[in-house]
């Protein structure tokens, strides 16, 4: 028989200014089941918790409710007295009469009435509450991160300088990401690749740190502190251990007009290849796809002038399975292609191109040495027009948000092309301009004032090539209006910055919830930035929206921060407010019926499958399983079970049944 | 007609199977199940128009699903039933032969499930022109009309479930109506919990009725319980493009979801 | 339906929510101290993915006059798709319950994150003003009356 | 046997784009289809409905669709590119919008199911054009064309769903069945100054104009067009044209519907193409016996 | 046996005294497209065009639903209402078949055997029986091979057999008939001695009774049998709920905060849940046991116990059931095993 205590709070006058709350506590002590039904002023006080501590050794009480603010600002408290009362937590719960009702409603009957209903409906729900423990899951002091860009490279430095284990997946043959394509970073115009490479080779040296490249995660199951992550190692052709990278084999490669992935298709690299002079680690790795061997079958030229026997044609992938506790998305972003663009030539015409090509053409390592040349006849541009906002800020091309980092790199690019082409003439057009960095605004004046860069405010509507020369028609809104129209030699559209290629796989892998964009979402906006809705799963850079170097670095560490945190412990405790599955004595075990549908609702897939078996090891039926390290509690299996073999502590079915029943009952 | 004969005669003669669950003539002429044996008591077994129930439900059955070697003579409700019931884990490939029948009345084996969604992609979909005529009659009546309607078909109920135990979907072992803590569905057959327990029934079958109607074809009362069923089959595919028993592989309507899902119901 | 007694007609309203945006809506409704009319009761729930339509069922059988049905709005689910789910079981729910003449004017589905305090207080009261015109939920109450086996004798 | 297809001709194919409705009567005959009109039908409203009231807009067009769903028809062929963009939009913008649709039904006193599937003339064209390239087909149109689209056809894209918005090819794709060569040209979607043609006829002329020479520099002994509007600016507003660019161009301009009739060898008054202002000045070739001429898919990079 | 006539106009007329007088009235009547009993207010809702009704008329003496008694919990004191016993209405059931009506003998030995259920009892007292001779049978009537016959008296206060001129013989088996016959005298006319045996149907005898209550016993341990009987069946209630002699019943409390009720309410031994055991342990566990108990039962144990047959061959049954069940040929085939 059930002695539940009834526990009043006035909270001052804030409630009892509009509840009679010594009515509320009469009418309660008599509700079936209440042992003892008690008003105080403030209950949350000393003297308040002591009440009920004390009614709970006095009365023997089975369950406890506190009639009083919301539960999302005092439950832990009062939970925790029943605790120190010896009274199991979860066996406590709150009637809201303060903001859901004292301060919404005027003084009067109604109100009261509201509130004994409330506290009933609360006393029928603890009626049926069970005692619950909190779980607790060892943890595994490894992180696994994905990507290595500046992001990935910030964040396994960070983790490992803090002494823990990192695992570094990079799908490309070297690491470095986009930031090793640029040629200067803004606002400084200091050289990209003179501040990365080193923090690249000290990741490649660091003892912490195991570097798999040309690698991706082909499977991740298990949860916080206990992730089990099979990384596929793509076949390079080569034995690394071997390899002293000398680059024999690349010069000796006699395909050679393969596009480079590196150069964005300015410039062209062999089959064996490493993507860039600098490239960690510097071994190369053969192409299958444009490899002569493989196609043909013959050719071998890598394998003879090799002097240290490294190529291995026969080569298959291979798998490795690593345990972590943490895994760190920086898979960074893309930028759109040309092609995306009609209006603007449909990647047909060669010397519309990309803000990521025009990095490749401005760098000194790039195809042209640094020289700005175009495309198609190699001729230095003599009007170049720069179209801002290509993709982003545009609902049409199914993107509305701003890709954040255009309006800084195309001031730069440019700069660039004024500090290289003195005589040339650069028009940028733009919807605004968004420097809202650090010495960003000053930079962007910089390249109206003493750059003479033209920005025309407008959008342009059309690049058709005509007689040799790429006509822009725009619009400049600043002259009412008045559409422009410019015979440019070369278009560098600052395409929108996009969710990288394979993210949205990743994702589903790895069961992170991402935006419409494929970008990965954050588990709250304001509070949880680099930590998303998997717990145990952070994130860091463009992975999440496209970020700027800074901001970058600054997400990085802050994820590797959020990783050492949770390293710090050995145990992770957990709320025990998780779905289960219903099971009962044989013959019938337990009511599920095996459809699996719960599977595919679950969103945490911490739904699998259980069979049970006989004394002989014989399977009897196969049932659904609800692992608790995965369930987040969410209940959405419970509602969807047909045969209501699921149930979910702390809201099951016989306790919400009860609420609807007790609420609309006197 | 003798086709089917012949052809389960030899299946029980070579040892092919040892069980047929098929057709035969029963009291008054009108088709029931049968379960055949031995290849002498396969003259029992027709197939014609008579034979419209839905036999899907005895493939689960504990009884016949330890029989190894077992065949069903199956009419295209049964056949989606077999597709919905694979895709919800309750029969497997080759646990049983597949006996249809073309268009054309020609007898032919399906081997796979794959081979049964072929079949079945071939066949017919929609209400027949009697319950698409019922539902747009209900659906044409004011909401009090439409509730007394129901009102009064669901106070002639009387809780002898036999729609449940007729629908091949409904196989769990343990109905919710028979769940007393707490007690979903009211025991007593009054109006009220007999509503109750219609709903959910056609709320459980939500993207998983195949519209065969055997659940109003068994009612002793004549109530147009299927109706309800049809009309969250309906909705099934006009909202969610679900469409039940046409895909072995195919999720639930309502363990899946599109971000952009219909929602003008929804301030 | 007699709708004369409107004024001394208190509609009952049983309001089921997910308690990472509506309750915490609520919570907020109640701390910016917007009144709203007391007929509305809560149920919290971890997420409208847990409501069960069945629950709206049971209220309607235990006497309610009207349902709220509220949580996050899409993609803001605290547990990422539990409403995207919710929000498909109501779609199909809701049309079967029209189809068998109930009044879906007296089910409300809402979305009210945790900053809409204001949309929480507008949302009860249209509810409760809407309820108030269409009276009391006879239809359920006599099948609730007609429940009690009162009446000896054939049916 | 017979095809049925619903038809709304709306008021320009009654009025001055004659010759459109008779070329389209001609290819359907062709294609052995019978089209049948949308009983009792109404103006569609086109751009002047929705500039002075929005239900009007909407009801007016509803209520065609309205006749069309009540007469059985399950798709309708709409040539006129501005009658199909309104039709279109208001299916597409009534099927989502609940409240609305109640709201339109109770004006138009029916019950919009938003179910039917409106044809634009280049989606009839392909429909059937598949069994009749190679059969019926006597001429080749052995012309370098250039297809002008405009804007009512493929815009919005999301509701229309044209192949791509700011460079169709699907009449590109059907005058090269034909045996055209098509030009690859910028001003495919330009703006032809449409309803303008009457108030600010020298608009018209600058915008045609652009569009009229474009075509010509390119080569385009003829330019092929699916709306009326665009044609009466294109042919009809030729002086204007001229005046404004400052040269004389003749090349034609021909409905895609009168360009196959024409290859079926039909007769200038069948095609309508004696009704224009620019004269039609085009042999075509006859065609060999062994067909060369495939459908070509264009490049997507 | 003391026969009247009954006029077809008098028929009617006595219809509408019933309805006028203290009686309540059930009858046949046509609940949509099939034929139930109802309580009627007016003659013309009566239908005779019925072989038998979808329902038996039990439920004038067991409803499918009743309120043992009310309960309200106040103060966390418990007050209960009592069965009103007054509270039962005096009924005249009309257009009863013989067979239905021979089931109730079978309720009351069931009813009454070891105690005495009052409020069954009482109900039974308070009706009065008119049973209607049947003149058509069909393909699942079994009465003559269980000791039945389309024109039986057995069980009835009254039974009418109609003639080709529409009148009806009026045979006065119960004191309780002849009670009601003299409240209406003026409406009864002296019979003119018709043959009663033409007017009635045919219904070929199935099986010997004799025989399946000599064998039925020495089965119950034949797994094989039963389960090969009941393979196609699906575990519904439907026979059991249409049945004039099913009695089962469960008891349920129903109770909404404060308020609530104890009811009786009609079972079924065809579905799994009847006999499961909260320990999850089910002694019937399969279909064929359900099957067996359903018909040992009806033929051995009532036989055994009660000392009747607990089947009046209606055959509804067979004709709720929808995988076609049919009872009688099931029986058959005990004999014929």
């Amino acid at each position: 028989m059930a002695r539940i205590g009834v526990f009043i709070c006035h909270c001052g006058e804030n409630i009892s200014a509009t509840v009679d709350c010594e009515k509320v506590a009469k009418v309660a002590s008599e509700f079936p089941g209440v042992a003892v039904s008690v008003d105080y002023k403030y209950m949350c006080s000393d003297p308040g918790q002591n009440l009920v501590k004390e009614a709970i050794i006095e009365h023997k009480l089975t369950g406890v409710v506190v009639s009083a603010c919301s539960p999302r600002m005092h439950e832990p408290t009062f939970r925790n007295a029943c605790a120190e009362a010896g009274l199991n937590p979860f066996l406590c719960e709150m009637a809201n009469i303060r903001e859901h009702c004292s301060w919404v409603h005027e003084k009067g009957d109604a109100t009261t009435q509201k509130a004994i209903d409330i506290v009933r409906t609360l006393v029928e729900k603890v009626k049926r509450n069970e005692a619950l423990a909190p779980i607790y899951v060892p943890i595994s002091k490894t992180a696994v991160v994905i990507g290595g860009g500046v992001a990935g490279i910030q964040a396994a430095l960070d983790i490992a300088d803090a002494g823990h284990k990192v695992v570094m997946v990079e799908r490309e043959p070297s690491i470095g990401g986009h930031m090793s394509q640029l040629s200067e970073t803004f606002p400084t115009l200091d050289c990209s690749q003179c501040i990365l490479t080193p923090r690249m080779v000290d990741v490649a040296r660091h003892p912490n740190i195991t570097l798999y490249t040309y690698a991706e995660i082909e499977s991740v199951d298990g949860s916080i502190g206990n992730f089990n992550v099979k990384i596929r190692l793509k076949s390079k052709s080569l034995d690394e251990k071997v390899c002293t990278g000398c680059g024999a084999c690349i010069q000796k490669c006699p395909v050679k007009k393969i596009p480079s992935e590196f150069e964005q298709g300015l410039g062209m690299r062999t089959a064996i290849y490493v993507p860039f002079p600098q490239a960690v680690p510097n071994k190369p790795v053969i192409d299958r796809k444009n490899c002569t061997y493989y196609i043909k079958g013959k050719c071998k030229v890598c394998e003879i002038v090799c002097p240290t026997k490294a190529i291995r044609f026969d080569q298959e992938d291979s798998f490795v399975e690593v345990q972590a506790g943490a895994l760190l998305l920086a898979t960074g972003f893309d930028v759109l292609k040309t092609s995306a663009f009609p209006e603007y030539g449909y990647g047909k015409y060669k010397d519309v191109i990309d803000g990521l090509q025009f990095e490749r053409l401005a760098s000194a390592s790039g195809p042209t040495k640094g020289e700005i040349r175009r495309p198609s006849d190699g001729q230095i541009p003599k009007k170049i027009v720069f179209i801002a906002c290509a993709g982003s800020r545009d609902p049409a091309k199914g993107r509305e948000y701003c890709s954040k980092i255009c309006c800084m790199y195309t001031a730069k690019h440019a700069m660039l092309y004024k500090h290289k082409v003195h005589e040339g003439t650069p028009y940028i057009f733009y919807m605004d301009i968004r420097a809202t960095g650090k010495m960003y605004e000053e930079f962007v004046r910089r390249a109206i004032e003493e750059d003479e860069v033209k920005y025309i405010r407008g959008r342009v509507s059309q690049v058709y090539e005509k007689n040799g020369k790429l006509i822009v028609r725009g619009v400049d809104t600043l002259l009412m209006g008045q559409p422009v129209e410019i015979e440019a030699d070369m278009v560098v559209l600052a395409t929108a910055g996009i969710a990288n290629q394979g993210s949205e796989e990743l994702a589903q892998k790895l069961h992170v919830s991402y935006d419409k964009h494929k970008f990965f979402s954050e588990a709250h906006p304001k509070l949880k930035p680099v930590e998303t809705n998997t717990a145990g799963i952070f994130l860091a850079g463009a992975c999440q929206s496209t970020k700027d170097i800074p901001e970058t670095v600054a997400a990085a560490s802050g994820a590797a921060a959020k990783v050492v945190g949770l390293f710090s412990n050995d145990m992770l405790k957990r709320d025990p407010l998780i779905a289960i599955v219903k099971k009962s004595p044989p013959p019938v075990y337990s009511s599920c019926t095996g459809c699996f549908m719960c599977i595919q609702v679950c969103p945490y897939q911490a739904i699998d499958k259980e069979e049970i078996k006989d004394r002989n090891g014989n399977i009897i039926k196969t049932i659904s399983h609800i692992n608790p390290g995965l369930c987040q509690g969410c209940g959405t299996c419970v509602a969807f079970c047909k045969s209501k073999s699921i149930d979910i502590l702390g809201y099951n079915h016989d306790q919400v049944y009860a609420e609807v029943s007790a609420l609309l009952n006197e | 007609m003798n086709n089917i004969q012949q052809k389960t005669k030899e299946l029980l003669e070579s040892g092919a199977c040892t069980l047929i669950i098929g057709y035969e003539k029963g009291t008054g002429g009108k088709a029931r199940p049968v379960f055949v044996r031995k290849a002498e008591h396969a003259a029992k077994l027709i197939f014609d128009e008579s034979c419209d129930q839905n036999i899907a439900g005895y493939l689960y059955r504990q009884e016949i699903k330890n029989e190894s070697k077992k065949a069903i003579v199956a009419n295209n409700h049964t056949l989606k039933s077999i597709v919905e019931l694979a895709s919800e884990n309750q029969i497997h490939e080759g646990d049983f032969m597949v006996l249809a029948f073309t268009a054309e009345g020609e007898i032919i084996e399906l081997k796979s499930f794959e081979e049964i969604e072929k079949h079945v992609a071939t066949l017919y979909h929609g209400l027949n022109d009697e319950d698409k005529a019922t539902m747009q009659k209900i659906e044409a009546m004011t909401m009090e009309e439409r509730w007394g309607f129901w009102e009064n078909e669901f106070s002639k109920c009387i809780k002898c479930y036999a729609c449940r135990a007729s629908c091949p979907m409904c196989y769990c072992p343990t109905c919710t109506v028979e769940i007393n803590q707490p007690q979903w569905i009211p025991v007593p057959s009054h109006t009220l919990g007999n509503l109750e327990w219609h709903v959910m029934r056609a709320m459980h079958l939500a993207g998983r009725c195949i519209t065969c109607g055997q659940c109003a074809k068994s009612c002793p009362l004549d109530l147009p319980i299927h109706l309800l069923t049809y009309k969250v089959a309906l909705d099934s595919e006009q909202y969610f493009d679900s469409v039940a028993g046409t895909s072995v592989c195919a999720n639930n309507v309502l363990a899946t979801f599109k971000t952009e899902d219909h929602e003008n119901f929804i301030r | 339906m007699e709708t004369n007694n409107n004024n001394s007609f208190e509609p009952k309203v049983v309001a089921f929510v997910c308690n990472w945006c509506t309750y915490a809506g609520a919570d907020l409704t109640g701390t910016s101290r917007i009144k709203y009319a007391p007929n509305v009761k809560i149920i919290r729930f971890p997420c409208t993915g847990r409501i069960d339509y069945m629950l709206l069922m049971k209220a309607f059988a235990n006497g309610a006059d009207g349902i709220i049905v509220s949580g996050c709005h899409p993609n803001d689910c605290h547990y990422t798709s539990g409403n995207f789910h919710a929000r498909r079981r109501w779609m199909i729910f809701r049309n079967l319950c029209d189809f068998i003449g109930m009044d879906m004017n007296r089910v409300v589905f809402s979305w009210v994150s945790a900053a809409e305090g204001a949309k929480w207080a507008e949302i009860v009261n249209t509810t409760v003003d809407t309820i108030r015109q269409l009276g009391p939920a006879t239809s359920f109450q006599k099948l609730i009356k007609n429940s009690v086996f009162e009446e000896v004798g054939n049916e | 046997m017979q095809k049925k297809i619903g038809y709304y001709p709306g008021c320009s194919l009654e009025g001055s784009a004659r010759e459109y409705n008779e070329s389209v009567q001609t290819l359907a005959k062709a294609f052995d289809v019978t089209l049948e009109q949308v009983p009792d039908w109404n103006c569609c409203g086109a751009t002047a409905a929705h500039n002075l009231n929005k239900v009007l807009s909407f009801a007016l067009p509803a209520r065609i669709l309205a006749n069309a769903e009540k007469a059985g028809m399950e798709n309708i062929l709409v040539p006129c590119a501005a009658c199909y963009n309104r039709l279109s939009m208001v299916q597409h913008e009534l099927g989502k919008n609940e409240s609305l649709r109640n709201e339109v039904n109770a004006i138009i006193e029916a019950d919009l199911k938003c179910n039917l599937k409106i044809l634009n003339i280049i989606q009839f064209i392909q429909m059937f054009i598949s069994d009749f390239v190679g059969d019926k087909q006597q001429l080749l149109f052995n012309k370098k064309v250039a297809c002008y689209y405009g804007c009512l056809l493929v815009r919005p894209n999301d509701v229309l769903g044209f192949d791509r918005a700011e460079d169709p090819q699907m009449m590109d794709e059907v005058m090269k069945s034909l045996g055209a060569d098509t030009i690859d040209w910028p001003f495919k979607t330009e703006c032809c100054g449409a309803g303008l043609s009457v108030s600010r006829t020298d608009i018209v002329g600058n915008l045609s104009g652009r569009i009229v020479k474009e075509a010509a520099d390119r080569g385009a002994e003829a330019i092929i067009v699916a709306c009326p509007m665009c044609h009466s600016n294109l042919d009809m507003r030729r002086p204007a044209i001229e005046k404004a660019i400052g040269e004389k161009i003749d090349i034609p301009v021909i409905y895609i519907s009168q360009a196959i009739d024409m290859a079926l060898g039909k007769t200038q008054k069948e095609t309508g193409i004696n009704r224009h202002f620019v004269p039609v000045n085009i042999e075509l070739k006859k065609k060999e016996a062994e067909p060369q001429v495939v459908i070509e898919k264009t490049e997507e990079k | 046996m003391e026969r009247k006539l009954l006029t077809k106009d008098s028929y009617k007329l006595l219809i509408s005294k019933i309805i006028s007088g203290k009686y309540q009235l059930v009858a046949p009547v046509k609940v949509d497209a099939l034929v139930d009993f109802r309580r009627i207010k007016s003659a013309d809702e009566i239908t005779e065009d019925y072989i038998v009704t979808v329902s038996s008329a039990k439920s004038v003496a067991f409803p499918r639903n009743e309120k043992l008694f009310g309960f309200e919990k106040n103060n966390k004191k418990l007050e209960q209402t009592d069965f009103d016993f007054d509270s039962i209405p005096h009924t005249v059931l009309l257009g009863v078949r013989p067979c239905d009506a021979m089931g109730f003998a079978s309720l009351t030995s069931i009813f009454c055997w070891d105690s005495v259920d009052k409020i069954y009892t009482t109900r039974l007292e308070r009706t009065i029986i008119i049973g209607m001779s049947c003149a058509k049978a069909d393909a699942s009537c079994f009465c003559t091979s269980v000791k039945g016959n389309p024109g039986n008296t057995a069980g009835n206060d009254l039974l009418l057999t109609k003639t080709p001129d529409g009148d009806y013989i009026t045979e006065i088996v119960t004191e309780k008939g002849a009670k009601l016959v003299a409240e209406f005298y003026e409406l009864f006319r002296e019979d003119k001695g018709a043959e009663k045996e033409p007017l009635l149907a045919n219904v070929p005898e199935v099986f010997e009774l004799d025989g399946i209550l000599a064998k039925i016993n020495s089965k119950f341990d034949d797994e094989v049998f039963w389960s090969e009987q009941a393979m196609r069946c699906l575990g519904c209630g439907a026979c059991a709920y249409v049945c004039p002699t099913c009695a089962c019943f469960d008891i349920q409390d129903e109770s909404h905060g404060k308020t609530g009720q104890r009811v009786r309410c009609w079972d079924s031994c065809g579905l799994s849940l009847f006999t499961l055991h909260t320990s999850g342990h089910n002694p019937r566990q399969n279909q064929g046991q359900r099957w067996r108990q359903r018909l040992m039962h009806k033929f051995s144990y009532m036989p055994d116990r009660l000392n009747t047959v607990g089947c009046v061959g209606c055959g509804r049954c067979s004709r709720a059931c929808p995988v076609d069940m049919n009872i009688a040929e099931h029986l058959k085939s005990i004999i014929d095993n």
